[in-house]
């Protein structure tokens, strides 16, 4: 195991220059979780628009991974449809379990999060975002 | 440096004694300063252990063959050596339990569901562990009973005009740490056990920490009961227990049901034996708390004096090293007020990515809430870094912390 | 001898793998025949702990480093395996505790308390050993549930029809022994389970013996609880656990409260973990729980089957053998219908008298009423002799047995 | 340990053959008390006169050990005064702990009791008797 393999340079990137932080006026859903393993707190904003994430933000603290994590959720789900980003959030637990290889495509920066997978007291950090967002959506997941 | 010139113990000769130690972590020698949450087990502790497996066991009590008798005198003796380096008054005053958590259970179910009632009142103190704050939830829950925490001053201490004040009439029990996991902080347990007695109330310390790292006598300090987790004073899991006052113990309702703490079953009703076996149910943790004996008597040879001193010297080293290296450290730097469970925050990195950085170093801290989330909203922060120490702890193991630091920061920078 | 000839397993050879076994008692070499109040342990389970504590020892779920890591992946490694062993549908169905007492407790505590009410009834059998009542007599006492008792037939067996005119219209539990620790006895579960089921009742199965000499599987079974012991299976003493149905520990209580099994604490109330984690409060019995699923994997590789098998056949042997030397044998003779626990009475020696003059030969057996008072007043006797076997035990210690009733009927003849 | 230090001839003897275990009509107290461990069981009979104890008898069962103690008790007491029975039973107990060399004209045929020091599980069954007579004499001990 190398560190290298967790704080990737565009982990580290999102960490310090988080995208779409912020609360949204507008907003058509809130949802809020924190995991008290490491005191993490994220709330996820999203407007949507019909079936579509029309816009979808962030506000939160804590660890770098949960914080990037976060940060790219925002962006990879910005416009799909709510099925679209439920799928999404699912093949990305998947990816935390180790049982889906991620389509590059589809995940963009979020498959900089596979070095996690080695590191498993941090996934919790790095899905937290994801289940805030799967409640946002009306979608739950099972813990 | 001051500390290792007049050191109370010899840390580097201990360390031999501890197998673990020579390990290493991600690839580099482990630097393990996280004995708050668990303690190395030193090899005559494991020792033991293994003997008793190979050589002795057998279920206490029941057998009339030697080898039972062997495991009993084992078994007994082991609550003598541990009663006896509490200070308590006869070895039937300690009851075996898992540790901490099962102690204070036991506590709130066999002596608070028996004698509080409705609007009575719990007095914890915002210090509190969660294994001392749940089951006083549960506690409440069933019999109406209230909780009130008494506040901390800004520095992690607890006043006595604090305590003072929180006293209600209805105050029934203060139950309070000995030693906070976070902070380090001692409450001055002998005054706060005289103020409750006076409002006619009990005392349980949970000493999970305290017990681990000074010198404990129950009667000097007069409390009523005190818990005591064996995995933290270099015991092994599943060991430890309560010192209960013996009036109260013979007081109390029993608390788990089952084999060996009956005198007589009946279809629908049962009477039960003396205190301390009333509250031991079925089969006991045998080699484990046969394991904490080894652990005490290695303890008392080095002496709980100088474990005290030793922590005390390495508490102020690691206190200097820290603020120098830029850290913020929660709690009074005062380390004649405090034992050696050092709460961190460094820069702007959050205390997981620290410690995972450190780890990466081979260095083992803490970070999180430490099972005390009502500290850590009255600090202001989610979690902290920490770093704790034992009998085996060195100077060059806060060298090693303090460096990391440093790699955190060339990562996070 | 057929025992010998057409042999389940090789218990000479697997007697090598018990450091324990070697030993001598009273200057005789040890014949231990009290595995039913707890079995020995092999040297690869003693192994497990001493590799635990001196090379993989931290405190699990929390620390981020990798030696916590390791230790997180050890603890949670062996409830996968330990849920396997009993063919629960995932290991999050499996909750650690520390034996069979524990375990009954817990379910006593959060789904009787929870769920019983005034006038329910738990019906339970002669059979039961004292940790599957009193848990239940004081969960009545909090509750107004009543206790009833299935008569055994005179030959110590439980009769489905006796169990049917047992239910009321208000059985909601009934809590029953998988195998007797003084009749050697087994109930026929899966049928007993479904006359609950089809009475709207769950069924909690204490397997403290069962599991220990016979392949379990709790869907085939389909049972709602089943309490495990670790140290009577081979494996340390404070380990084992609880199979609950994951539907069922889901709306239960919480048990202890305590650091680990909190999601939130706020200063009245918490919010929990999901099973099983909600009900393990505190620092568990980690290197003990790593140390049964040794065992466990010991005893897979031995296979179940053979060493019900080799029960099976001891047993009969011993049947034989006691009942000539003039024994009066307790429960069916058949060795189809009963395991290896066997009760018996000789002469107008009081059992305590037999168990000491046996144990001055070196064979260790068990007098008394077994933590089955009930029972002993069913048979009408204030105690008995037993004599219990595990996978080491072979028909050289059944014939040393038989000779030590020899020794004794010249002493007290 | 020798079994024979335990079961002394004389043990046996009073086990085989036991004095006064009989009801006694006319008693003035009856106590009766068993030993959970092992399933032992006494009455103590007594019909105390005055201060003396003018008769004493027993029933029950148990192992050797226990009903010979009884026995004895019944002849060792036999004809003293309240105290003095009270102040032997405590010396028994003494000798059971450890911490009373017994002497030998007061005690009699119990001195053959002293190998049960040896087993510490049997010293209860030894004590049993004796706990009973000072329940039915007037002067509980403690457990
Ligand atoms: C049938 C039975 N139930 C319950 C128990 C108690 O279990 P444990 O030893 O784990 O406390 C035992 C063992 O003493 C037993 O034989
Ligand atoms: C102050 C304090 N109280 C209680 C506990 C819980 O004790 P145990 O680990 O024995 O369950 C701990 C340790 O985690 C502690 O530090």
């Amino acid at each position: 195991m190398s560190l290298d393999d967790l704080y990737k340079e565009v982990i580290l990137d999102h960490y310090k220059s988080p995208r779409n932080k912020r609360p949204l006026p507008g907003a058509t859903v809130s949802k809020n979780r924190n995991n008290p393993l490491c005191g993490d707190e994220i709330t996820v904003h999203a407007r949507l628009d019909d079936d579509r994430v029309a816009e979808v933000t962030f506000e939160g603290q804590g660890c770098s991974i949960s914080q990037a994590s976060a940060s790219m959720l925002t962006e990879a789900t910005h416009g799909k449809t709510v099925g679209e980003a439920d799928a999404l959030a699912r093949e990305f637990r998947g990816m935390m379990e180790g049982t889906v290889d991620p389509d590059e495509d589809a995940f963009g920066d979020l498959v900089a999060l596979k070095g996690v997978v080695k590191y498993p007291v941090r996934i919790k950090c790095a899905v937290l975002g994801w289940d805030v967002l799967q409640e946002a959506l009306g979608r739950p997941a099972g813990d | 440096m001051a500390a290792v010139e007049e050191a109370a113990l010899d840390a580097k000769r201990i360390r031999e004694d501890f197998p673990i130690l020579s390990r290493e972590m991600s690839g580099k020698p482990l630097v393990y300063l996280d004995s708050a949450a668990t303690s190395q087990k030193p090899r005559r502790v494991i020792q033991a252990v293994t003997e008793f497996y190979e050589r002795s066991n057998a279920n206490v009590h029941r057998g009339v063959y030697e080898l039972g008798a062997e495991a009993t005198e084992l078994f007994e003796g082991a609550r003598a050596t541990i009663a006896g380096f509490l200070g308590a008054p006869e070895p039937n005053s300690f009851v075996f339990t898992r540790g901490s958590t099962e102690s204070i259970n036991l506590v709130a179910h066999a002596w608070g569901r028996r004698f509080l009632e409705d609007g009575d009142q719990v007095l914890l103190t915002e210090l509190e562990h969660h294994s001392n704050i749940v089951p006083w939830q549960l506690c409440a829950r069933d019999t109406g009973a209230e909780l009130s925490y008494v506040p901390i001053t800004d520095d992690g201490l607890i006043d006595l005009d604090a305590v003072a004040a929180s006293f209600t009439g209805r105050t029934r029990l203060v139950a309070i740490t000995g030693q906070s996991n976070v902070l380090g902080t001692r409450p001055p347990i002998r005054e706060i056990a005289e103020m409750a007695h006076e409002a006619g109330a009990k005392i349980l310390v949970d000493a999970a920490q305290f017990a681990s790292h000074n010198p404990v006598d129950v009667v000097e300090l007069d409390v009523d009961f005190l818990t005591v987790a064996g995995h933290k004073m270099l015991g092994p899991t599943a060991s430890g227990g309560l010192y209960g006052r013996p009036e109260l113990l013979e007081e109390m309702d029993p608390f788990l049901g089952g084999g060996e703490m009956i005198m007589e079953v009946h279809p629908s009703t049962s009477t039960y034996k003396e205190p301390p076996w009333k509250f031991e149910a079925g089969t006991m943790n045998i080699a484990q708390e046969i394991g904490l004996a080894a652990a005490v008597d290695y303890l008392t040879e080095i002496g709980m004096k100088n474990v005290a001193d030793h922590e005390r010297e390495l508490t102020a080293y690691a206190l200097e090293r820290l603020t120098a290296a830029g850290a913020t450290v929660f709690g009074t730097h005062d380390p004649d007020l405090r034992g050696g469970a050092i709460s961190f925050w460094f820069e702007d990195i959050h205390p997981h990515d620290l410690a995972q950085v450190l780890g990466d170093q081979g260095v083992a801290i803490r970070a999180g809430h430490h099972c005390a989330q009502i500290l850590m909203r009255r600090l202001g922060v989610p979690a902290t870094a920490r770093a704790s120490f034992h009998v085996y702890s060195t100077p060059e193991d806060v060298d090693a912390l303090v460096e990391g630091l440093e790699a955190a920061r060339q990562v996070f920078g």
